[in-house]
């Protein structure tokens, strides 16, 4: 289904999967080296990935929802990468680092970023939404690949205050970056490569590549899979099956432990699926196979997840039934707090755009505040106002 | 003569349609530019009717695009290069600062380089970040680039193709916000050529006056032309006559078209969206208060955004010049 | 007090040392900061001293220093980055424009980025093409940077401490064709720190007069107060009284300085090396013009580099405003 | 000699090498496949690249001395790459295309680019110096690695013309660009590697790993040999011994065949050793051991051809008295012409910015001929002119 062939074949050999489509464990050679990563996830973990996964997808929905109806200007659909980000953000210790690009709604759900938080940049009410320090998740990053130097400062940062291979697991620190098939192009993510190879920085790149970068599949960006990018900086790279929870967990579990433990930087490629449109602005009929979108319909990592679960019998109705209302609850609290949200004064406009005061800033924010006093005042003549 | 009445955006398509037949070295790059046909639809079309081998999806990388349209223009291409929004081109910075304007004078006019950079610029469709800065002034400021902005259907019609034909490098800003706005264009207007002998006015190089007056002389560009029309609309009802030039080019200016309006009204505003700070607007102010120091009645003044990063949607129109601030700025012009 | 006699070139490397024993957070990257010192040497002997943990030599790669320095002063480091000529700035310029300038407004104050980007800036110094520009213009424009140029060694030593103290990013404008100019400088000044709170006066924003006089204001940074000195030498010989402001800031500039030197002189000219066209002089000019516009007896002169890139050495003292091309703009100032 | 221990090892190891530093040809499995590239250069050719490689040098010595007397600004050495260069060089064919960066005087020797020409650059004459397309060599690029991207443009503009795998060996064109290891960490060739990849452009990435940029060793741009950073893009790479003629003649005419027959592009590293300073300006002795050099200076790449001929009897001592007055006159001519070479008019400044009429520069021009013309004929009262 990739438009390039060697790839499409490439991806089948390569991928590390641990759970079938069809809920079942693998027992592929493959995979084994991750298998016991995963061994330890009992139904109380598997629940958990699940509950996020089905939480980040409902938020999805609602915000699409809402976008529609005119309460956010845009919004990223993340549908079919939520076992990408649900997995790997669960093998995060809180003492990690995460550098998102924009579509990581999975992980900011890991990470206990607010929904509403996460949802003021698409409603246009800040160009951020929270404090990165609350959560170690860095704010959204929009120009592509930027990000990834960010995070592998970010991680020389954390190696120079002696937090990485000090064997004590509360205390050493991993970073990683996310970004996408299409990023994976830019000039910046590969001198993030050099300076996290050199280094041997902890950091862990994690490009999820859904397969498309808004209309051009990835065939457009390489023409090996993604996962190979690092090998010839130095940087091991694997290719996780990304609508696989416990796979995209166990690679990045395996990846973070590299990274805390002085191993340095990995490259990982979460081979997935974007199943909806790049942003609520995008047709991808466009550019796309509506059959494309339905073969990777039967690949849908939340219903994988819990065909495992049945498979498991760790399934559970009561405790489903729970997780839905969650979600109802999720999705009623998102529209009446991102509605009641209130637009910032015109005037916050001039805040923070230094730390410190600017004779600029200054001038024209007094002149502003002015203008818009008079303004007020003003009774201006009807010809005049009915040109405005 | 063929008008037809259509969209900004439909003219430039109509454009690039255009030079694309008349020149089978012309070719289209960027992101999203084939099947997409570019996420404002300006390359709608053509891809199907020119080939993948005419208007290419080139891997995401602006540095890439626009450094590998050097080598192709090295060999004779004509490549039009899309950076799909202003904020995007800074990754691109570089080739176009160190490579693109200058590799005409390093080689002492040996090399060539037509290549067209065109960037959907400015700001109030209620974005998020980077998607509706103005950062001309970034380019004008380095000899070696054109730097351009059609405001009209008609100039976007007559500007894309007399960019794409211009040996000199161009950076063609489109005013994003204006591409659903309608106008007449008539599509058989000659594309107009540069000569080297400078024996003809330059296409690119020359303001337009989009409204007559006597009292005041506004000046803007792209986008502000429109918020400059309706000022001057205000005006007149006022019994304020407003003469409205429109550069058109920042990079040259038409300092002349300028001075010769002022030295009549005595008064200038000059509207853009960028920050005044560094800004056209200075250029602009300096140059005028040299040549028409005694005409001036009151000092230049400039309405602009402000020295913050592009705010958010919610409260964009507080920050993007409005017809009420060039009142007001009159209103202070009038006044001295 | 310990004043001594130093060039500029060592200024800053005290500066740079006092910085790093200020504060463990304070480091140094950059291309051949370690053993070489950099290829101008400002950095010498700073990685014995203090180890390749605090000055790092980098890999070649401008947008990877800025950016990973970026990530640096995310986990509470306070970078200071040395780009190794003016004309390699611009790989970097993406991540200065759009993460380094912005991060703080994004994030709503929340992220600071206490990161100086030292440039050697303009010519005269006979070298190759890219090694003799002044781009500081390019980044004045943007808002969240501050942009700054030392022209003294004592203002070298204090501007270098106060800059890696300021929680704003600082671009950091070396006139590299001073760096063997001498001076005194007293190593024991405090450093100027500013405070949030509005109370103190900003120490990277405010200019200096260099030399006092009542006939004509000159304004320069950088490189071209000593040119803006010497025309004042030879204007007092003739019995012309210059005063001479050096703006040492950019952004923010320091116009109330400067206004209230022209409306004592009643002329005003503006000298910088960068081309004229979109340079920091056009913004000088439009705002001493909107503010003195009843005491200027002459409009604002420019004297600066040309619209064309920077020429070849041999001809190069042609380009660069010299001490006649300041006094030929006083003359013409004064004839109004 | 190279810091990084592994490198060093993978350097002996990977190592394409035709001959050894004794002279003798090598019959070690590595080079087997490149043996046949080289096989059927005679004495003729053998010579004439002993002879580009010498006439290559004296420019070298005689340039660092003109700058020595103050006859150039800066010259930057190209002293022990020599082989790297002209070999790669002598691979050409007339319709390929260089890009080269700043140090590959021996290219521009075998290009027949005018060794005065070459040098206005450093004289301050020009930024250029010639014409590209009378040699089919670009100008000097000094922006680090940016000229990589001009070079795959280039060849997919070639690739467009037609001009790829026709079978027509007079008309295949092929695109190389040179850079080094420094170099190789920049954004930009690593796009370059992503736009040639994906096209399967007619370019090759020859970087010569000369083991410094300026004072850096190559371990602070790479922790693996450089010839595998293309693999992760999907670009082949192979490491030469870039102080043996004859192995860079063959490697490259392999890379150049590949990519004029549709092969697509090669990463070559050229592992060879700068045995000068960086520039006239730079001052090796802060920051390298003497014994390294000395261990280099065992591998002189001309010294290794001359034995390879004397060991061959393709030496002939007429001939070798021959090309070293071929390198005496070139040195005579080089200081007489260099010194006759006039300043340019500095009105010439204003020239060529753009290719048509620009009102800005027009106007500057004007003002600056008007107050040229008034200085020369002005007579300053004797205060002012004293304190110019
Ligand atoms: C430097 C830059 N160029 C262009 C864009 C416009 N843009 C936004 S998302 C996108 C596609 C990104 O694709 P990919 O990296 O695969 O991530 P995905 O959207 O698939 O998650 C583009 C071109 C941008 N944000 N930044
Ligand atoms: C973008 C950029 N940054 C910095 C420089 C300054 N500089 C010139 S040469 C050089 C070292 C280059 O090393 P390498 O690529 O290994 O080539 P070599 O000089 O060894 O031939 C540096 C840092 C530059 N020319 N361009
Ligand atoms: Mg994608
Ligand atoms: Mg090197």
């Amino acid at each position: 289904m990739n438009p390039d062939a060697s790839q499409g074949a490439a991806a089948e050999e390569d991928l590390v999967q641990l759970v079938a489509p069809d809920g079942r464990r693998t027992d592929g050679e493959q995979a084994a080296a991750y298998r016991d990563r995963a061994a330890h996830l009992g139904t109380d973990e598997l629940r958990a990935m699940y509950r996020d996964m089905v939480l980040t997808r409902r938020f999805d929905d609602e915000s699409t929802a809402l976008q529609r109806q005119g309460e956010l200007g845009l919004y990223p659909q993340g549908r079919g990468q939520e076992a990408a980000q649900v997995g790997s953000g669960h093998a995060l210790h809180p003492q990690d680092f995460v550098f998102p690009s924009y579509r990581e709604h999975g992980v900011l759900q890991v990470r206990g970023v607010d929904p509403v938080d996460r949802l003021r940049i698409y409603r246009g009410t800040e160009h951020g939404g929270w404090d990165p320090a609350d959560h170690n998740v860095h704010l959204n990053t929009l120009v592509l690949g930027s990000q990834t130097l960010h995070a592998t400062g970010y991680a020389l940062g954390v190696q120079r205050d002696g937090l990485v291979g000090t064997g004590d697991p509360q205390r050493d620190t991993a970073v990683v970056t996310y970004f996408g098939d299409g990023a994976s192009s830019q000039g910046d993510v590969n001198e993030a490569l050099v300076f996290a190879a050199v280094n041997n920085a902890p950091v862990v790149f994690f490009c999820q590549n859904n397969q498309w970068a808004i209309s051009e599949p990835t065939s457009r960006q390489t023409r090996v899979p993604l996962y190979k990018r690092g090998e010839g900086f130095g940087i091991p790279g694997v290719r996780v099956d990304g609508n696989d929870v416990l796979a995209s967990y166990a690679v990045m579990a395996e990846a973070l432990e590299r990274a805390r433990t002085g191993g340095g930087p990995t490259f990982v490629e979460a081979y997935t699926y974007r199943m909806g449109a790049h942003t609520t602005s995008d047709d991808p009929t466009r550019y796309r196979e509506r059959a494309e979108e339905e073969e990777w319909a039967l690949r849908d990592p939340i219903d994988r997840l819990a065909a495992l679960l049945r498979a498991e019998d760790r399934w559970d109705d009561a405790w489903a039934a729970d997780v839905e209302a969650q979600a109802d609850s999720l999705a009623e609290r998102l529209r009446a707090d991102l509605r009641a949200l209130e637009d910032p004064a015109s005037t916050s406009m001039f805040e923070h755009v230094y730390a410190t005061p600017h004779s600029q800033v200054e001038a024209e924010r007094a002149w502003f505040e002015a203008y818009e006093h008079d303004t007020a005042q003003d009774e201006r003549d009807s010809s005049r106002e009915a040109a405005r | 003569m063929s008008t037809q009445t259509m969209t900004f955006a439909k003219a430039l398509t109509a454009g690039l349609r255009a030079s694309l037949e008349a020149d089978d070295h012309v070719m289209i790059m960027g992101e999203d530019v084939g099947r997409l046909g570019g996420v404002f639809r300006i390359t709608d079309g053509l891809q199907k009717d020119f080939g993948e081998h005419r208007v290419v999806d080139t891997p995401l990388a602006e540095s890439g695009i626009v450094g590998t349209a050097i080598g192709l223009a090295m060999r004779g291409y004509r490549p039009i290069c899309e950076i799909q929004f202003d904020g995007f081109v800074f990754p691109a910075y570089d080739q176009i600062t160190t490579q693109l304007a200058k590799l005409h004078y390093r080689s002492r006019g040996a090399i060539r380089l037509p290549v067209v950079v065109r960037i959907p610029y400015g700001g109030g469709i209620g974005a998020i970040e980077h998607h509706s800065e103005s950062p001309e002034a970034l380019f004008a400021h380095t000899p070696g680039l054109r730097v351009v902005s059609p405001a009209t259907p008609q100039d976007a019609y007559d500007m894309i193709r007399a960019a794409v034909v211009s040996p000199d490098p161009v950076l063609f800003f489109e005013p994003k916000g204006r591409y659903w706005s309608k106008g007449e264009v008539d599509l058989d207007s000659p594309v107009a050529t540069a000569t080297s002998d400078g024996g003809t006015p330059d296409p690119l190089g020359q303001a337009r006056i989009a409204r007559a007056g006597t009292d005041v002389t506004l000046v803007a560009y792209g986008p502000t032309v429109a918020t400059a029309l309706s000022a001057a609309d205000a005006l007149a009802a006022e019994g304020t006559s407003a003469e409205v030039v429109d550069l058109r080019s920042l990079s040259p200016m038409d300092v002349p078209a300028v001075v010769d309006s002022v030295r009549r009204t005595g008064r200038c505003v000059v509207v853009h969206e960028a920050p005044t700070f560094f800004g056209a607007g200075a250029e602009l102010a300096a140059r005028v208060t040299e040549e028409c120091f005694y005409s001036l009645e009151a000092p230049v003044l400039r309405v602009g955004g402000f020295h913050t990063p592009y705010p958010v949607a919610k409260i964009e129109h507080d920050y993007l010049p409005s017809t009420d601030r060039v009142l007001d700025a009159v209103d202070r012009a009038l006044a001295h």
